[in-house]
Parts: C-alpha cells; structure tokens; sequence
C-alpha cells in the first residue's frame, strides 16, 4: 500500500474485497452483490471454495466462459455468462429466493451509499429522479445469517458513508453486521459502529474524522494487512 | 389431449388490448423472444406487463415498450444494459412502474399461483417500497403484508415441451417461468422442440402440464443478448 | 335398477359414480377423493381421458398394477400402488396443493356425510369422539373449478344427508357446486338446492321427503337414466 | 465440503430430547426408516414429530411412539391403514396432536423454508381447524391466516444424492421431503446411493445442497408397506 499523503493511504477495491474473502468459510453459500462485490470471489484463501448463489437460479456456479463460449441462458445476476461446478443446481425464482429469505445462506456481501450505526443499509438509490430500480437487494439484507458491505471508508467528495442514520433511501433496516472498508473492519453491534480492524498508518481519531457516527472499540484493534494485488 | 398450436401467432391471437401478462425470462436468459414478438405483430395496446426487467435494446419487451403497447410495467429492475425504451417513456410520464423486490416479486407470483392471496416478507420493511402496505410483528420481528399475483397470460420459454403441456427449461433460463405459467389464466409456451408425451421422464417435468394451456414449437429461438449485441431492432 | 319398493329404487354406487363421470370433460384434470370417489376414474366414456391428480405428488397416474408387481413408492392419496401413464409427472406436496388451492383442477370429487344447501360440506368427522383425521379433503373443496359430492340420497338410517345446514363438523364452507346422489343430480345454485335429474321413477314428493332442505327446480328435470353396471 | 455420514446412527447423534422433527413421507412412500430406527436406538424423548401420518403397524414412527419417544404429532391423517401406536396413546392422553390440513402442513412447511412466517389460505375457512386463527378478507372472500413450521431437525429418504447434499428422490416418494429439507435447522439425508458431485445433471437435482447438512447412504432401504405387511416389529 502506498505511504504518502493520508487521503492516499488506503486499500484499493482489490484490497478490500481479499479482506472480505478471508472471512469465507470453506463451503459456505455465498451471494455476492453484482459489481464490485463479485470481485469477491477471486480471492478465496487457499484449500477453501465457497459455493456461488445467484438469484436467477443457480447455486455453485464458476468462473466466466472463454469469450465466444457465452451461453446466454447460463448467467449470473450481474447477466454476465457463467460457467457450472461440478455439483450444481438449477432452480426457479421462487426456490432461489426461498434460500435467500429463509436463511440460508452463510453471507450475502453487497455495496452501499450509506450504512448507519443500527445496520440500516441504503444501496439502491441516491435521489427521487431517474429510474427506480432494486433487484434483489431488499432481499438479500435479509435472510443470509451475515450481511456483509464492502465499501470506499468515504464517498469521492470524502463525505462519510458509515452514518448515524442514513439520508438516502433505505434497502433494509438493522441488517448489516459487519462493513469491510477502504480503512477498516468494522462490526455492527447493538446499534454502535465497534471497530475490529484499521490500517496500522491510520490512527483511531483520523478514522473517526472519516466517519460520521461514534466509533467504538471492545477489544484490541488489530492491524489491517492486505497483501499488494 | 393436445394443447400443440402450429405458429406463436396462432398461440398469442386472443391477447388483447389491457390484458395483463406475464412474460418470463431474467434479462434474455429464458425470455421467449419469438413469442413477444408475434404479439408485438398482433399488437394489443394497454398491457400491463409483469418481468423482472423492462426490457433491453430494441426487441423483445423493449421493442412492445417501442410500439406503445405497455401501459405498465412491474418489474424489480427496470435497468438493464440497454433500457432506453421504458427510460424514455418512463420519464415522460407515459408508463407506469410497480417496482417490487425480486425476491418478492418471484413469492408474489408463486402466490397467485398456489392460492395464496397474501403473504408476510421481512424484504422491504421499513424503506419506501413498503409504504402503504400492512406491517405485522412475528416473533418480535416486523414483516410486510405482500398479495399475490395473476395475470390473464403468461409467456414463457422452456426447453422441451409436449403436448400435455409438460416442460422442461434451459439452465437459467428457468427462472420466472415455471411461476408464471402457475399464476396466469392461459399459459402460453414456446419449447426448441416438442416430444411425445412419456419422452420427458416424470422425474425431470419442471412444470407440470396442468400449467399449460398452449405449446408451440420454436426450433432455433432466438437469444436476446446476441440481438442487442447485434443491435437488432424489431419495429 | 330394480322396480320393487321405493326403498330399493336407487342407484348403486357404480352408478352413481358412472353418472358422475359422463360430466368430466376429455382431458380434464381431475382429484378423486379416497375410496367411493376412485370409482368415478372406472366409468370414463369412451374417447375422454382425464387427467387424474393425487395430493401426494403425482399427475396423470393410472390401473393398480398387478398383485405382486407394486412399487410402495408409486402410490396414491389412498396409499395404494398405482402406475404411471406416459406425460406423468412427479412433484413435491407443496406444489401438488398449489395445484388444488390455485384453482388449476378442472374437477374434484369427494364422499359426503352431509351437504347444505348452502353448499357447506361436512365430510371429515362425525363427532368429537376418536381420533381426527382431515387430510386433503378441506384443501380439495377450494381450488378446484368444480367440487362434486357423490353420496347415497339418505343415510343408512333414512336420515337425509342434503340439509338446510350441516350438524356435523364442517369440511367447507359454500364449496360444494353439484351432488349426485342414489336418486338425483342436484346443483347448487345460490344458497339452493336445485334438482337438475331424478330417476323416473321417483316423483318430485318422493325427493323432497328424503331432502332435508327445500329443493327448487330452474328448468325441466331430466330422468337421471343409467346403465345396469 | 463432504456431507457424507458413515452410518445412520453417525447421522442422527446429536438428536436430543425435546426436538421438533419432520419426518419425511406419505405413509411408507419416501419415508426414512433406516434414519427413524437409529433415531430409535439413540432413544430421545419427548420429541414433536411432523409428519403428514402418525405411524403404522409396529416400525417407524409407529415404533418411535411406541418407544414413548414422542410427546406430541403434528400431521394431517393419524389414521391409516394401521395406527394403533398413534390412537392407543392418543386416547389415553399421552400424546398431543395437531391436526392440520394436508396442503396448509405442505405449505407451512415451505414457509418455514423461505421465510414466510404467515399466509393466508382459504383451506379450513369457517371449519373447527380455523378456530382462534387470524381471518382477513381479500377481493371479498375469507382466508384464515396459518403460521411457518420449522424444526431442529429434518430427516428424510431420497434417492441419489452427492457430497454437496444435492439430493433426487423416487417417484412419489417426492412428497414431502423436498420441503421439510428447507425448513429444518439440521437436514439428514438417507440416499440409495451417493455419487460424485456432477453426477446428477445440474437440470435434474430435486433438492439443491444448500438445504442438506448430512448425507448416509442405505443402499436397500426398507420400504415400511413390506414390512407391515410382513408384520415386522422395531423394538
């Protein structure tokens, strides 16, 4: 990671998408959110293979097709081609989002605009204009038994993303428990922000600068070490 | 019994002006181009369409949306790659939008195909998409009050088909079919290929042939991901 | 049938069940309650086939198969052995009452301990004594496009068993659409019974001495004529 | 991942006293005997079984009830072809049931699986079985509101079945098995035959491995109908 200025010191989306990967147990099911959580997925520790569900249908789906080799009706939720595990299985909606919904699912990892202290999460939508569109995010925040974010620390213009409650439009309410960011893992537990993790060159307080609600400490904070990717 | 039909013109020829249909299909995976299609050239007006998006491109549900067929759209994501057709529209106030979870959406289709007319989701308490709707606590945590859907056509695209009206789908294509041929009046099939019946072992039917009400054979269907990537407009 | 006393003027249950089964259309899809109601499934015209439906996962199952040559897993409601005609299909118990609750039977018939002219159906339990059992029957009277009743007019005893209002614990509320009894073919119309065919030789006096509610005619009644089975 | 079980009395050890437990079957159709009588030689007590029956003859849950192992059934029909087990201790008092409809037990059971913790169903409407339940109206007809059924643990037979848990089953002995997987905290598996991952084509997988925790494999399962007629006793 570089060491310059502070507002350059920080994990790049690779980065934190391998932190959130170490947290993956071998064989668990897994969602992961289309964008940049699906980066997740690359970064599986050694020895462990989680099990890929896709709302559309699919569990223990692989890696993208050759370029050429796409079998349109063989997709994620992202619609981008996919590629089958040994092991897997077809299902309709209604079966997929029973696993989602039911809990069965070990984590479900997505993006956010906001995440407050009490685990409300906004990630559909900045505003009232424009086209609404929301998949299976609502979904999604409920049901997996962990409901991970990745995400920035802080938006582009360095505004807080981790709130005391959220102004954008909510996708669920209390159901993140841990937000894996730029700077830090950090837990939500009993309506509080409980920092676990931060880069050893970011000192507590500039971390609380960066956010927008109390941070709190219940254990000693580790260091946040990331391999360069 | 024979619930063949030789064209998907003759299959969508009752299909009129305000009917509500569903059509299946998650982005192109599964969605029965052809049949959409041959109701675009029958052209009823005042539909309400019920998809998980809002169309791509300029074919397909896109390309009804083009035609000023569809009066509302409900869907959980009317934002795909390519969603020009209902954003226009969609911004000009001539179309309406239900926005629904997916997950909910899918249940709510279930719903109205298993006789269900409502049912409680933890998904959506408590955000905007929730408003208005009935709020119960169970077991000390909040749920939503969703009700079922119908439509009076569902449109769907399966892999094998015959004449009973048994189907089978093509990986994820699966997805909204076999819901909506449960929650629609009339169930109308496209399949690559039509078996006698027996040829589909009772293990593998996806959908039941009691869902089914027409079957039509599309040999080579067309896959709407490789005709906007064509930039194929069907007007 | 048999001329001697007006006691013994009465079909069999072959014949009721037969004139039951003139009214399934071709390709029909049809539940047959356990017991009285299978024989409907002997006594299809020639050239209808319908399709028959059991609660237990199974559409389009056909004949027992010979003694000897049962598969315990290839039952009916009933728990007995039935086989397969070719466009069966198999699903899970969820969807085989999706099947019945969502409306998609054409037909359901059931046995009757008694039915009102409210088109209440109590079928389930006599009394409060032993041990109840209910299974599909109160799923199978809402669903279906039509729900018959085949049942003897009386009860063993002479009792009526078409009433203004059940005594027994009720199976339905306002389900039932048509009876076919030992002596007529009753519809249910509007809180009515409405006698559709009787047999000849019973007169419209007869009928309502062994009914227990009023019954009204909507057209002209029809002999209820049927073959010696 | 490998969920495969050595024995069945491996599979169903940490089955204590007190669970709830759905029992897959139709009577013998898909039920899992070889599972239910390792169950009975660990010999918890006081346990709710769910099933759509309550026992036939002297094996399974009629033995399971003999053996005094349960406290209180939850089914649709404890009356079959032989249920003396069920009915002796019934009308003695020694044993709890809750009667619910067969499709209202099928769906509740689902909704346990997915989430739903309330629906509505017209099914039992204005029936003794419907007393002290929610009643609502919709479109103008009645429907009684029915609650989620989940349990510890879920034990059921199916057919093939791999080491993700992926699982198919036999004919009608589908039923309720497929459902009763989704709904239990714990779900056993008893297969004919376990096969690599891959071997069931992904189009023909029944029950997806995410709802199965433990797989054993009984080569020649028992089919309970034989035995009764054999007139066999587990004891």
């Amino acid at each position: 990671m570089s060491t310059g200025d502070i507002d350059d010191i920080k994990l790049s989306n690779a980065q934190i998408a391998w932190r959130a990967a170490q947290d993956i147990e071998d064989g668990a099911y897994v969602n992961l959110g289309i964008g940049f959580p699906e980066m997740v997925a690359r970064y599986q520790p050694p020895g462990r293979r989680a099990i890929f569900h896709t709302e559309n249908g699919i569990l223990d789906f692989g890696e993208p097709p050759a370029s050429g080799e796409e079998d349109w009706d063989l997709i994620n939720a992202g619609k981008r081609a996919v590629t089958l595990n040994p092991g897997a299985a077809f299902f309709h909606h209604a079966d997929s989002f029973a696993m989602v919904r039911g809990g069965h699912l070990d984590v479900a990892i997505l993006g956010a605009y906001q995440v407050a202290q009490t685990g409300d999460l906004a990630n559909w939508r900045v505003g009232s204009k424009g086209v609404p569109a929301v998949g299976g995010a609502m979904d999604l925040v409920h049901g997996a038994k962990q409901v991970f974010v990745i995400t920035e620390h802080v938006t582009k213009d360095g505004k807080p993303k981790l709130v005391e409650a959220c102004t954008f439009p909510l996708t669920g309410v209390a159901c993140i428990t841990r937000v894996y960011t730029s700077h830090a893992v950090i837990d939500i537990s009993d309506g509080r922000f409980v920092v676990r993790e931060k880069l050893a060159a970011v000192s507590m307080e500039d971390l609380q600068a960066m956010t927008g609600a109390p941070l709190h400490v219940a254990a000693p904070v580790v260091d946040l070490v990331v391999p360069e990717l | 019994m024979d619930k063949t039909v030789s064209s998907t013109a003759d299959a969508v020829k009752d299909i009129g002006d305000g009917a509500t249909i569903m059509i299946g299909g998650f982005g192109g995976s599964g969605a029965p181009i052809e049949l959409i299609h041959a109701l675009i050239d029958k052209g009823p007006t005042g539909l309400t369409v019920i998809n998980n998006n809002a169309g791509n491109g300029r074919i397909g549900i896109a390309a009804m949306i083009d035609a000023g067929m569809v009066r509302k759209m409900i869907c959980s994501f009317p934002r795909s790659s390519d969603p020009r057709a209902f954003t226009d529209r969609y911004l000009a106030g001539e179309i309406d939008l239900e926005l629904v979870p997916q997950g909910t959406l899918a249940e709510r289709i279930r719903a109205g195909g298993a006789g269900i007319p409502a049912f409680y989701t933890p998904t959506a308490y408590g955000t905007e998409l929730a408003e208005g709707k009935p709020i119960a606590e169970f077991d000390g945590r909040h749920y939503v009050q969703e009700r079922w859907l119908k439509a009076d056509f569902a449109i769907v695209k399966a892999h094998l088909g015959d004449r009973h009206g048994n189907l089978t789908y093509n990986k994820a294509g699966r997805n909204f079919n076999p819901l909506m041929c449960m929650a629609a009046a009339i169930t109308i099939a496209q399949v690559s290929r039509i078996v006698a019946p027996g040829e589909i072992d009772p293990e593998h039917v996806i959908t039941p042939g009691i869902f089914v009400n027409r079957v039509t054979e599309v040999a080579q269907p067309q896959q709407e991901e490789e005709l906007i990537r064509a930039g194929v407009s069907y007007a």
